[in-house]
């Protein structure tokens, strides 16, 4: 289990690549890569993260935690990303393994609605029109409750 | 006690943390949230709606009855939007 | 969208890395990578896949405009191999993009459970008792029939 | 005609593909397997059970009832293992 909150780039497949590595011979591996976007209706010029990164890193390990033993996992490793980032720059990775596609699948998807709300990360945004904070999504609680 | 703020709550109050010696009838998190308020008029604005304000205690989530008792920091933000 | 059948070995993560690129600033991306599965307890010496590439490829070509279709996808990639491969190899590395992670968990689902049905390819497994063709699997079936 | 034959129903044959010229009543994938089992004693017992004998006809997914008129090629194999 792997555990990282950074303000350090990252490199995504080489993070999978490591990943598979450890994993030698696990059958079943998701990656989720989140990066920022940018669509050209609602075009943004970066994004910066705060963070407060004792508590996430605590946040972070629980929930992996949680995933493993809800999943049976055999691994997983989270990178969280903060500070200012650029569109198509990656903020956030899960990657997840199992003998099973859908516990990986399950796993990765569970983390990712968990971390949208329990991540202590804070998102601002730089556009045209100027910068604001994202607010939280009711969308992201509704996916959270799928879990509980 | 270390008291942290991020985000909007940062902003407005222009200060990302604070010491402060409270007095012992403040015990819990939500206690603390009514004092800094009574104490102050960018908090008690910026605070106005509750629900909107979450609250670590020694880097745990806590919740409004959270006690600080022992407590070293605490942290008070907006809604997480991780990910 | 790319389709990819072939004997030739892949990197999965300079494969995520393209597939990211070419989809600068689109949001979620998700990777699912299946590789020779080797447990204590069940070794396997190696993996022969049997493939019936032209009709793999219009399977999987088909596969894919149904995924990016039902799911809005804004990008999607199949590499499937075939021929014999060792634990730890990579099978198979399907990739999704979309501006919703919701929707990238999905299409990457949905093209698993119906890649495992639909796709022509036969495996067959070398162990320490010999060899023998991989039968299809009834839980394939029902996985498949949860996208009908 | 050519037929194509994969996996565990290649073996069973010992060829993986044949030149055939089909008699005119033979119009569907089903009537092909007739065909094929009644001529050959090992397909006829490889293709026992017909759930487990899946067709293509020139690269695309077939069922019992698909035409073979102006195929070039038909595929039987069994269920399919992917990914």
């Amino acid at each position: 289990m792997d555990i990282r909150v950074t303000t350090a780039p990252f490199d995504p497949g080489a993070e999978t690549n490591a990943f598979l590595r450890a994993g030698n011979g696990a059958g079943a591996a998701v990656t989720f890569t989140g990066v920022v976007r940018s669509a050209p209706a609602e075009p943004i010029f970066a994004l910066t993260l705060e963070c407060y990164p004792e508590l996430a890193v605590n946040q972070l390990t629980a929930l992996a935690e949680a995933a493993k033993a809800r999943f049976n996992l055999l691994d997983t490793t989270i990178i969280h990303r903060y500070g200012t980032l650029h569109p198509g720059e990656p903020i956030v990775q899960v990657m997840t393994l199992s003998p099973h596609r859908a516990a990986a699948f399950d796993a990765a998807s569970f983390l990712m609605d968990n971390l949208k709300t329990d991540a202590p990360f804070w998102k601002k945004e730089t556009g045209p029109s100027g910068t604001h904070w994202v607010e939280a999504k009711r969308e992201d609680d509704a996916a959270r409750a799928r879990w509980e | 006690m270390k008291i942290l703020y991020f985000a909007w709550l940062r902003e407005r109050l222009n200060r990302g943390e604070e010491e402060l010696v409270l007095p012992p009838e403040v015990g819990t998190v939500a206690q603390l949230i009514d004092f800094l308020a009574a104490r102050d008029e960018a908090f008690a604005l910026a605070a106005q709606k509750r629900s909107l304000i979450r609250a670590a205690v020694d880097a745990k989530l806590a919740g409004p009855d959270t006690p600080l008792a022992g407590a070293a920091t605490v942290a008070l933000f907006p809604p997480m939007t991780g990910g």
